[in-house]
């Protein structure tokens, strides 16, 4: 199964990355107020279901790939992908 | 051109940090140079000078990718100026930042100042940043930096970069850069044989062992290695009872230096 | 707390009319973390009820991390008072040792100490522990960009930085962590990412360091980063003036690290998460053209002061800076770059949002300054002007938000912590002499604290600057030297000779802090350092235990002894105490860190071998002292003898070997430590290219019997030496009445290895390549 | 408006970082068979409606985002946020 993870900052936290890239494209004439940065895990996973895919990798959140005092998350499964391996685990 | 009537500039931007070893270098070797913040080209010109060296360093913190906003910069900022620069055979030197600065501003592998990456250095296989002595083997003399190296020559010169990875996109451009001589340096086993991707010897994956490459006039070239911590004997990390004489990165600028009093 | 403004988030706090439960209840409320005492003298001082703001600059200034409240404070034991550690012994150290060449001590935001070429040394050395077990990277990171900034905060140019890391067991089960306590695992990569990212991004080569690895460190992580710097004497310029203007610049004023110093001086809380304003997110490109503005400031004689925004934030900068100069200050906080629009006055005024300095600046230059801000795209405003009035006032939108008199928030009143005295383990021990020595030593050398750290060292750029001229790892095979040495000024060939010790293993405090010292000066003095300074930085649990007080004592104790007797002042320092996790205290531990010099780095001395045939000295007397010896840590035996240090002895020792490096004699030295002579000879073959060693333990000065005990004890003032083979008399001549004695040679030749005969006469061979598998891991 | 903006590898390029990742989350006991990493830019922009959002943005990838020797890059409008700029603007 193929689910997706958004790992960003939360709200409040400045993000050196986002400011230097909006400057940046303001500098090539794009009038971007802001831009906010975040990360995009796609992971491949053995799990029995949807709600079990979704429970394992927020614990995977939580133990590495994010910072639950720094960093939101957020967790879809990917539908097409979900239901491929599906079949082919029954 | 007499020596004392050439001139280099050594670029930087904020996260530059490697000008000062470059300018140290230069100016050993006879070499006029000056420091200049992008800023600053406004009130001095390209035009007045003769080598123009794109430093190492993490311009612009390297966010969106290394060398990308830098070489973006350059495009906006300069681009004719660049142009006349590389067209009138003057040298452009990039060095680690400064090489993925040229690959991402199009000037390398591409003839030109085109504006449009056509390779990309991608962020090495180890999945970390590399600081470590790497054997170069000379691949191709159609630039003056390898001026006064010998083909197959084996030089040893210190790397540190986290995005090293030479990667083009296709067979085809590989085949044309090797045919057209583009390829200056390649990472070397011990015995002076190419890595052949092998681990640490290739540090970063580069595809074909690529370290550094030039335009096909030779007067633009781009390594990951910084031969400038490698200039002089101190420098280096095998002593005998003293340090050596010379450091082999010298030789690079040596031939930068020669190339320019014919000029 | 009411309301005191209309227009603005400011509120009074009524002192008057409360008893000591609400003033504990306001001290915790407002994140204050001042004791009952504190409160009750600020109770006594307030005619009128102080501004929120005011008390968190009180909050700010007197806590732990800034004022060092128990190193100044008295301390009781059961038959005497010291009153002040840092005046008694560090302190006192230096005073004793009157060196000329030290500048500026405990003074400014780094010790100082003379170079060569009108130049001098600028060094710091900082904990970042808290921070970095909420939030590893950003951690670490905003560690390594404190640290520079107290460099440059002296005017000093930073050329070089060093950490030493500590943590938990890597291999740690995930069940055996409480609530809030991360895996090691994470807090490892983590930090040793942050370190690498800022140095790197920076471009100051991470030259030194060191990672340990015990469960005491499991709940408290320890993240030392210090920096060197240099800068010419004639610009270290601090006298600021009545008129004069405070700009402040660099990174914008936001929420993030409000309450960093006092979340720093208290105990970590079960489920830190919650602490979020605690974490800082790196922004080293910002700190980097800050470094350029600042240098270019100070080469043109700009400026009339400078100093970094670090704990407490302008609170503390601004108020040390006019206090320092007996000024006073006015500022307007409307001026300062926010991130966000709706700070509290209290939070921009104690704000410790990273990558900001301040520079006190003569009316007329004031201009210029701002202009050299901008060429290097920092952001800066002026924030004030100095006065005489002694007092710091600060408005915000016309109001009065703050105004303190600067004698009285500089005295806090002094703290009594007890002291315990402190119960020393046994040091009986029941261990038989393994069978194979060989395989004891290969499992030393993968001992997670005694292996290579090369994957780590790799990934900090300690070539950058070009000035590296010995590398933490040397030779063709990376063998790992004593200390560093970095070559600062273009026209003189003077080293700046960079090391560290730390033993936190030994179990007496006092030889535990005795042997890092020695340490320390040891390995300055493997590769030709001398005139050595050093630093210290105690990591302890909270010192209202008192038995966490006596260790400290005893530890302090023996800062005073080995630093007169070793003739090495202290010349800064720092100390990070209420390091406790729901897994209890942090295992004691002292860092530090020796800044010596060596007049021509060419003659500089690494450990690898250099020609078949030269003899191997070793020198010093070993010992039965394996007490936390990284042998008896393997085996899981608490017993053993600490190793104890004849200081007299170690120091002649140490300058004999100086004498013999200068008469040319030495070809190559490496210490004795972690591991003893076994690892140390084993290390020695490692960094080796074709060359190995012969050693007969029969001929090694002591009076032990037994091989393994001569092999692994971690006895002090030892050294490997290999000596030139026609110098050898010579060398000889020299240790006369220091324990020293040929005990092999180096070996050439295929498959050369390490061939060592043990007490009975059997020889164990160790292959070369074998040696390296096991410590380097391939 | 607020535009989307995922840059990741190319099929058949090596991806160091993920592949890397998926060994930690291994390491930790979870059973993932890769991951694949990529970057999120969230753009706060100024454009005249969606079609030109997405123009803009995908000029901004050719310029300076994605280096097409190894980046695909995808473009989204985020649905709530184009309405409420849209009715802002007229
Ligand atoms: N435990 C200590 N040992 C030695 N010196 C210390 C110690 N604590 C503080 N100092 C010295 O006092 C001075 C001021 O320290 P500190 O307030 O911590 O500086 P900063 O706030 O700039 O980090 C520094 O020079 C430091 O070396
Ligand atoms: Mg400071």
């Amino acid at each position: 199964m193929k689910v997706k993870v958004e790992v960003r900052l939360k709200p409040g936290h400045f993000d050196p990355e986002g400011d230097i890239t909006a400057k940046s494209l303001r500098d090539l004439g794009f009038r971007v107020k802001g831009v906010e940065v975040s990360k995009v895990y796609t992971l491949d996973l053995e799990a029995r279901d949807a709600e079990d895919g979704v429970r394992l990798t927020k614990d995977m959140c939580r133990k590495l790939l994010a910072n639950p005092t720094k960093d939101n998350f957020s967790v879809e499964v990917l539908p097409g992908e979900e239901r491929t391996v599906e079949k082919g685990k029954r | 051109m007499r020596l004392e009537k050439a001139r280099a500039c050594v670029l930087r931007v904020g996260g530059t940090n490697c000008d000062l070893e470059v300018k140290v270098a230069l100016e050993e070797l006879g070499l006029q140079t000056e420091i200049l913040h992008m800023n600053q080209l406004k009130k001095r010109r390209l035009s007045d000078y003769h080598m123009l060296v794109f430093p190492g360093g993490f311009s612009y913190g390297d966010y969106v990718r290394a060398g990308a906003i830098w070489g973006r910069q350059v495009i906006t900022k300069f681009r004719r100026d660049l142009e006349a620069f590389v067209n009138e055979e003057k040298l452009v030197m990039g060095i680690c930042n400064g090489f993925q600065v040229l690959v991402e501003a199009g000037l390398l592998p591409g003839n030109g100042v085109s504006g449009v990456p056509t390779a990309t250095l991608a962020n090495n296989s180890s999945a970390k940043y590399e600081c470590r002595w790497i054997r170069l083997r000379v691949d191709g003399k159609r630039t003056p930096f390898t001026k006064i190296m010998k083909v197959g020559e084996v030089v040893r010169i210190p790397i540190g970069h986290g995005e090293g990875r030479f990667l083009l996109p296709s067979e085809g451009a590989l085949k044309e850069l090797i045919k057209e001589g583009q390829v200056v340096f390649r990472y070397a086993l011990p015995d002076g044989k190419p890595a052949e991707g092998a681990y640490p010897h290739n540090p970063n994956g580069a595809v074909y062992d690529i370290a550094g490459i030039c335009n096909k006039k030779g007067n633009v070239m781009g390594m990951m290695p910084h031969p400038e911590r490698a200039f002089f004997g101190w420098q280096t990390p095998v002593w005998g009872a003293e340090p050596p004489e010379h450091g082999d990165g010298r030789k690079i600028f040596e031939g930068a230096v020669e190339y320019l009093k014919r000029y | 707390m009411r309301r005191a403004s209309d227009k603005l988030s400011l509120f009074t706090v009524n002192l008057s009319a409360t008893d000591d439960k609400d003033l504990v209840e306001i001290s915790k409320s407002m994140g204050l973390s001042l004791s009952l005492d504190e409160m009750r003298y600020l109770k006594g001082y307030f005619k009128t009820p102080p501004t929120d703001v005011e008390l968190q600059s009180l909050g700010q200034t007197w806590s732990e991390h800034c004022i060092h409240k128990t190193f100044k404070g008295d301390i009781r034991t059961e038959n005497r008072v010291v009153r002040g550690l840092l005046k008694n012994y560090i302190a006192r150290a230096t005073r004793d040792l009157k060196k000329p060449w030290c500048i500026s001590v405990f003074e400014d935001n780094a010790g100082i100490v003379d170079f060569d070429d009108g130049y001098v040394v600028a060094a710091k050395v900082e904990t970042h522990n808290h921070p970095s077990a909420v939030e590893p990277f950003g951690g670490a990171a905003t560690g390594v960009g404190g640290v520079i900034r107290d460099i440059l905060g002296v005017w000093g140019e930073p050329v070089a930085n060093t950490d030493v890391l500590c943590f938990g067991p890597l291999d740690i089960r995930h069940e055996e962590l409480p609530l809030g306590v991360r895996h090691p695992k994470y807090i490892y990569k983590g930090v040793v990412a942050g370190v690498g990212a800022y140095g790197n991004n920076m471009g100051i080569p991470t030259v030194s360091g060191g990672i340990l690895f015990d469960k005491g460190y499991t709940g408290n992580v320890i993240v030392y980063c210090g920096c060197i710097g240099v800068l010419p004497k004639d610009l270290y310029i601090k006298n600021t003036r009545e008129g004069d203007y405070a700009v402040m610049a660099g990174g914008k004023t936001g929420r993030d690290g409000i309450h960093g110093v006092t979340f720093a001086s208290a105990d970590l809380p079960e489920g830190s998460e919650e602490l979020r304003s605690a974490v800082q997110i790196p922004n080293p490109v910002v700190e980097e053209r800050l470094k350029r503005a600042i240098l270019r400031i100070r080469d043109g004689r700009l400026a009339s002061g400078v100093t970094d925004l670090g704990g407490g934030g302008i609170s503390c900068a601004a108020g040390e800076m006019a206090h320092r100069s007996g000024l006073g200050l006015d500022v307007n906080l409307d001026v300062v770059h926010l991130k966000e629009a709706n700070l509290a006055p209290w939070e921009i005024w104690v704000s410790e949002s990273q990558e900001r300095m301040l520079v006190s600046v003569p009316e007329g230059n004031v201009e210029k300054v701002l202009e050299i801000f901008k060429e290097e795209d920092i952001e800066a405003c002026v924030l004030g002007r100095f006065n005489r009035s002694g007092r710091i006032k600060v408005t915000l939108h016309g109001e009065v938000v703050c105004n303190l008199d600067l004698d009285f928030l500089y005295s806090p009143p002094k703290v009594t912590r007890k002291a315990a005295q402190v119960i020393i383990p046994s040091a009986r021990y029941r261990l038989d002499e393994p069978r194979d020595l060989a395989e004891e030593l290969l499992t030393l050398l993968a001992d997670p604290n005694v292996r290579s750290r090369e994957d780590v060292i790799r990934t900090y750029d300690h070539e950058v600057r070009g000035c590296t001229a010995i590398k933490p790892l040397q030779g063709e095979e990376g063998g790992p030297n004593d200390a560093a040495v970095i070559k600062p000024l273009k026209d003189s060939w003077m080293g700046l000779v960079i090391s560290c010790g730390i033993n936190p293993f030994y179990p007496d405090p006092y030889w535990m802090a005795a042997a890092s010292i020695e340490e320390a000066v040891r390995n300055n003095a493997s590769v030709g350092g001398r005139r050595v300074a050093i630093l210290d930085n105690f990591v302890w649990g909270n010192p209202e235990r008192e038995e966490r007080m006596g260790s400290l004592l005893r530890a302090v104790e023996a800062c005073y002894d080995l630093s007169t007797a070793l003739d090495v002042p202290f010349i800064s320092g720092k100390d990070s105490l209420y390091n406790e996790s729901p897994l209890g205290p942090v295992r004691p531990t002292l860092l530090i860190t020796g800044v010596g010099i060596i007049p021509d780095l060419r003659r500089a001395i690494t450990l690898d071998l250099k020609r078949e045939g030269n003899p191997i000295y070793l020198i010093g007397l070993t010992k039965d002292e394996t007490g936390g010896s990284a042998y008896f840590r393997s085996k899981g035996i608490a017993g053993g003898a600490c190793p104890k240090i004849d200081a007299k002895v170690s120091k002649r020792t140490i300058d004999t070997l100086i004498n013999a490096m200068d008469g040319g004699m030495v070809m190559a030295c490496h210490d004795l430590s972690e591991g003893g002579l076994g690892v140390a000879a084993a290390e020695m073959v490692i960094a080796s290219d074709g060359l190995g060693l012969a050693i007969d333990l029969r001929r090694a000065p002591s009076a032990v019997g037994r091989s393994d005990i001569i092999l692994f004890s971690e006895s002090a003032s030892r050294f490997l030496v290999e000596v030139e083979r026609g110098h050898a008399k010579g060398f000889e001549n020299l240790f006369k009445g220091l324990p020293h004695r040929e005990v092999g040679e180096v070996e050439g030749g295929r498959g050369a290895g390490l061939r060592l005969h043990d007490l009975k006469g059997r020889e164990l061979v160790l292959g070369s390549s074998e040696m390296r598998r096991a410590w380097r891991g391939y």
